[in-house]
């Protein structure tokens, strides 16, 4: 029968779509620098040759990694805030959409990090910080002038890798009903009945971010293995 | 300078040191050699605390190094290293490999610090290179600012470990002649290291282990001419045959 | 809290089908692990071939295969599935579409999922299959084509088996990943796992209950998973080889 | 009220100053947004009400108003803890809800019926035998379908899409003949489709369902206000408008009309306001 | 047996090879030197094949190995190599490395190929290792066992890419000795190497090449007695030194 594409719904909702992508990038770059702080501590701990932190730190990203994110989404949605309210005496009823969004991917995404920086600081090589060592610098100078400066240089590509991981799978927030990029475009294409026009824009849009993106990913890429 | 007593050591069961004990003087050149796996690096290592070990005594320069009270680092920051694979830092430029452990761990200013490394940067014939990163220079140039940077931080003595044996052939030269400057000199050196050449010019004991034991600790005359021990005389023989 | 506990209602009779609540979970689990397999494997052939096709020499193949990566790698998996299950059809001969759409709904659902899953994975695949052959030694492939191999023997019998065990560790948490972005077909009706402890939502009006035995079968996966490519790894350990972490 | 503390709405109200109303984003013409993110709709304007007489209750002329969007999977647990004190969209009141949430007065009553295009060749339930049928996952509707083809061994393919949008879409693109809904959704759906003019609602109504707007549980008084509220707006004969607007007139955001008239179920209901499930 | 002439190779614009030529006759031992990046690597590798060359001609065996029709995998399978890293392929024991070309390539029946693979271990005198995996050998084992590859290929001649240089030196010679028993029996070789006790002992002549050039292509002892080009008396002068 062949479909019969209208995409006129689309100028009119672009404020809309507007303000659903800068809600998918704020919870994108929370995401991305929570979880690199929080992911370098848990990646350390890992490495610490202290067993109850390495057990604490592995613990926590193996149950991470095992739950699908939307379930996690959904536990940050539902479960925690009521939690955290009786604990905190925050009022209830406060719109806790956008803030559990951003600690749920925060937390889960600093998982996915801790193994990659986990990662780089093995790639460094061990003699790097025998050699720190040697000219009398500490464990933190050692990590902080030596180990991590060249971990994270290995580690960039994979880094923004996760990163394009993550703006892609922001899309699962429709959970509760926040609207991000994917949500405002499913949004308008439902009300207005252009469902399939809206969700083909929507692919178009993040297709030429994300490649974009990928072009960066490949140029440090470049760099790092020069 | 370093007096290594009654040192072993093992990873869980398996012994790698067992009951090492030699000296080295102020002013000594000692050649530490022996088969793979025998141990050797491993010894260098306990020298500065870069590995621990579980009994024995080594004392660098009137300080205990076993000892847990021992600040590790001060102690390391005089005891100059050289390794195998140069451990230059890729992310910094040469200068800054310089002067990186001068400025954070020493607390010398800036301007001090450039101009003792590239006092030290000019002596390994490198001056030029100051502004380039180690993947610029070939294997013997990264080696002679490896020791540059050691020797930056004023070692009382300093500590090799097989420092020619990644390099291509001609290379090996390049560095073997600053360190013989380097031994005229007087500096107490510890070179672990197969070239009984170098041995030969300017070491004044050798040190033979196999199996984690030192089996022959004697002066290079008498190692040379009449190795003692059968495993020394046959390893000898291999690494001088053709 | 104000929240009514009421596990049993897993155990009360659903609302249709001579069936359980529990029982209707466990037939989502089972959709879950089928869709998922099937995915799998598809995901492994596909994306083992292009991941050879990208490092093997010759612009034509290799910048075909990184067309295809790119492609279903940037864009996101909710509107692959889309593509799949709606707009595919519609640009198929109009007999075809309409004989396809009358098929049984279930197998369009699974059909549409599975494909969908199937290609999205099979392009991470490829690029892990991909930096398994890079990263190994330059000299392995050419010791087998210096003893006379062909460029697909020396594959055959030198880089892939060595890359493959490699890629074990990557390719434990793709195959993770499977099970974890097969909970998106439930937006085109397909009642795996997720959508039948929504569903469960919806009839019990017990969400917490819900939400934590689906949460508890997706870990349990997890478990097996991880178990199952551990034995792999085992297996296929090479004696004496000291490879990465 | 001997309402236990922890339900207490109407201090938690004045206590913080604000009154948290969850609504939908896409229920036409129930609540929903238009194209400038404001939400409106039929139910919406019962919510406005309940919110006037919350107000006037408390003499809080100035209470803050917070809009909550939910989703029809997630707008029970939020009554439950809290982060929203009522709920007017499209929620039908039966009895396994109530024993989560309590429902206020019945603010509509549906009947589930078909959209089919005209030429199918479908007038109601009984030719649905064998074929493909299209409902949303989640709603009474599925369920009523699901008990109709095990009791009556129809044989149909019951396809349940994530929502209403998508269930039209599987309609629309032929992959089931007939959408059977909540009669008032398929108008909305009608009015959006690329051709109204091919589409039709049939059959008589399956069940007769009533929505009512959800507060919290066993809260008396809050119910109370809330109820007298949508009584008033019925027997008043404002009701009567109100429906006019939503269903017999153009809507935002496209101008569509889904011309519906008023049942004889809404009749009865405006002279007769109460809170019964209807099952 | 090899002819190379007039060779030049360049990747993009930098050139590595530049009209490079020399001869292997039958039974000869060719050793193959000069600094790193000289292009000793390139050059073995053009001659089976393993990289393709812009300009030249070589004919190995009468095959000419630029030409597009040539059969590459059937020559090299007639041409043994073996390189720096050792290259055995680390999943399969090392009686399966012996014997999976034989049977892949040669079409042997598995059992003649497996009587031939331990021959031929047993030469490099490895029998007792043939179950083991290369991973749980020393790297000298590990380069006799792929020099017994090659062999089993019957090869007609045998291209060497720095064999030792990548050995401990205990181990340098354990290979060597290997070598040096084929060269005896005639084998034809090509061998890039800095081991000049080895190429003293066996090679005919030394081909010494600098950025890409031939720069002396002399009998050995002319070589070692009065190289003429400077470069080849300063590398000499290097590696000899010490
Ligand atoms: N972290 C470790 N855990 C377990 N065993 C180790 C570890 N580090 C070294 N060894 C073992 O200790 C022994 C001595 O190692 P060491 O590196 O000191 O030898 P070496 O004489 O320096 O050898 P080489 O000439 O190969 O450098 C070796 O058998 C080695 O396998
Ligand atoms: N794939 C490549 N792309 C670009 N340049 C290359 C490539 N392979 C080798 N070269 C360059 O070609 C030159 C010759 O390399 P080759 O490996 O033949 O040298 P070699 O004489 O074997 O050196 P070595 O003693 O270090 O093994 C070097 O300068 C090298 O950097
Ligand atoms: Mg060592
Ligand atoms: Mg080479």
């Amino acid at each position: 029968m062949g479909y019969d594409f209208d995409w006129s719904s689309i100028p009119g909702a672009l404020p809309f779509l507007w303000e659903g992508m800068k809600i998918t990038l704020d919870i994108t770059a929370t995401a991305i620098a929570v979880g690199i702080v929080w992911g370098t501590l848990l990646a350390m701990m890992r490495l610490s040759s202290l067993t109850p932190l390495s057990w604490l730190a592995a613990g926590y990203v193996n149950l991470f990694r095992s739950i699908p994110l939307v379930m996690v989404l959904l536990w940050f949605f539902l479960i925690v805030p009521r939690l955290l309210e009786s604990v905190l005496g925050l009022a209830p009823g406060s719109d806790v959409r956008l803030a559990s969004a951003m600690v749920g991917f925060a937390l889960f995404e600093s998982a996915y990090y801790a193994e990659i920086i986990r990662a780089g600081i093995q790639s460094v090589p061990k003699g790097q910080v025998a050699a720190a060592y040697a000219l009398g610098m500490s464990y933190g100078q050692a990590m902080r002038l030596v180990v991590l400066p060249q971990a994270f240089r290995n580690m960039v590509p994979l880094l923004l890798t996760q990163a394009i991981i993550l703006f892609q799978d922001t899309s699962l927030v429709y959970v509760s009903a926040l609207a991000d990029f994917f949500g405002a475009a499913y949004k308008v294409g439902d009300r207005d009945g252009r469902i399939v026009e809206l969700l083909l824009f929507a692919g178009a849009v993040y297709f030429v971010i994300c490649y974009s993106a990928s072009l960066l990913v490949r140029y440090f890429r470049k760099r790092v293995g020069a | 300078m370093i007096s290594i007593r009654g040192v072993s050591k093992h990873y869980g069961s398996f012994q790698v040191l067992t009951d090492c004990s030699t000296e080295v003087n102020k002013g000594e050149v000692i050649v530490v050699c022996g088969p793979s796996g025998s141990g050797k690096s491993t010894l260098i290592k306990c020298v500065n605390g870069l590995e621990p070990f579980q009994q024995g005594e080594i004392v660098v320069n009137g300080i205990s190094v076993g000892d847990p009270k021992t600040n590790l680092p001060r102690l390391r920051a005089h005891v100059g290293m050289v390794f195998q694979h140069f451990e230059l830092f890729p992310h910094m430029s040469i200068a800054a490999n310089l002067t990186v452990a001068q400025e954070k761990v020493l607390g010398r200013p800036r301007d001090e610090a450039l101009e003792r490394g590239l006092k030290l940067l000019d002596r390994v014939g490198l001056k030029a290179h100051a502004h380039k990163h180690p993947g610029e220079l070939s294997g013997g140039q990264q080696q002679r600012v490896a020791i540059a940077r050691a020797l930056a931080m004023d070692p009382i003595c300093m500590l090799f470990d097989e420092p020619t044996s990644a390099l291509d052939p001609e290379m090996i030269n390049e560095v073997l002649d600053v360190m013989v400057e380097l031994a005229q000199e007087g500096m107490t050196m510890m070179v672990v290291t197969h070239e009984m050449g170098f041995a030969r010019k300017v070491a004044h004991r050798v040190v033979f282990m196999d199996q984690g034991r030192i089996v022959e600790d004697a002066a290079k005359e008498a190692f040379f001419a009449t190795p003692r021990s059968e495993r020394a005389q046959q390893f000898l023989a291999k690494i001088l045959h053709h | 809290m104000s929240y009514a506990w009421h596990w049993e209602v897993l155990l009360q009779p659903a609302a249709s089908g001579d069936t359980t609540y529990l029982g209707w979970m466990l037939a989502g689990f089972e959709t879950t692990v089928a869709l998922s397999l099937a995915a799998w494997l598809m995901a492994l052939l596909l994306g083992g071939m292009v991941g050879v096709l990208r490092t093997v020499p010759g612009r034509l193949w290799s910048g075909l295969a990184a067309a295809y990566v790119e492609l279903f790698r940037n864009v996101p998996l909710l509107v692959q599935l889309f593509s799949w299950y709606f707009v595919l059809p519609e640009l198929l001969p109009p007999a075809w579409g309409d004989a396809y759409k009358q098929t049984n709904p279930f197998l369009q659902q699974f059909f549409a999922a599975c494909v969908c899953l199937g290609f999205f994975t099979s392009a991470r695949v490829a690029e892990q299959v991909r930096s398994g052959i890079d990263s190994l030694p330059r000299g392995q492939k050419n010791a087998g084509l210096a003893l006379g191999f062909t460029l697909a023997q020396t594959y055959r019998y030198v880089m892939l088996p060595m890359a493959l065990r490699l890629i074990v560790p990557p390719l434990t948490s793709e195959f993770l990943n499977v099970f974890k972005n097969s909970a998106v077909a439930s937006t085109i009706g397909l009642l795996e796992l997720a959508a039948q402890g929504r569903q469960l939502v919806d009839y019990t009006a017990q969400p917490f209950e819900s939400f934590i035995a689906v949460t508890l079968l997706y870990m349990l996966i997890n478990v097996f998973v991880m178990a199952g490519m551990r034995w792999v790894e085992r297996k296929t350990r090479v004696p004496g080889y000291i490879g990465g972490k | 009220a001997a309402a236990p503390a922890s339900a207490d709405t109407l201090k938690k109200i004045k206590d913080s100053g604000a009154i948290s109303l969850g609504h939908r984003e896409s229920s036409i013409p129930f609540s929903y947004y238009d194209d400038k993110q404001q939400v409106i709709g039929y139910s919406q304007e019962f919510m406005l009400k309940a919110v006037d007489a919350v107000k006037a209750d408390l003499k809080l002329p100035n209470l803050a108003v917070k809009l909550v969007p939910v989703t029809s999977q997630n707008r029970i647990p939020l009554i439950q803890n809290g982060t929203i004190d009522i709920e007017c969209g499209s929620t039908t009141n039966n009895l396994e809800r109530q024993k989560q949430v309590s429902f206020s007065d019945t603010i509509f009553i549906i009947g589930t019926r078909l959209l089919t295009k005209k030429d199918s060749g479908i007038r109601g339930f009984p030719d649905l035998a064998g074929k493909n049928v299209v409902t949303t996952a989640g709603t009474t509707s599925e369920r009523l379908l699901r008990k109709l083809n095990d009791d009556k061994k129809m044989g149909m393919n019951i396809i349940s899409a994530k929502d209403h949008g998508e269930s039209f879409l599987t309609l629309e693109t032929g992959r089931a003949v007939a959408f059977m809904m909540d009669d008032a959704l398929l108008y909305g759906e009608l009015a959006k489709a690329r051709k109204p003019a091919d589409w039709h609602v049939v059959g008589t109504p399956m069940s007769r369902e009533a929505y009512g707007c959800m507060l919290p549980k066993d809260d008396a008084a809050f119910k109370k206000v809330v109820d007298a509220a949508i009584a008033k707006t019925m027997t008043s004969g404002e009701a009567e408008k109100i429906y006019a607007r939503w269903f017999m007139n153009p809507i935002p955001p496209k101008g569509l009309n889904l011309n519906m008239p008023l049942s004889d179920d809404m009749k009865a209901l405006f002279k007769n306001p109460n809170d019964k499930a209807l099952e």
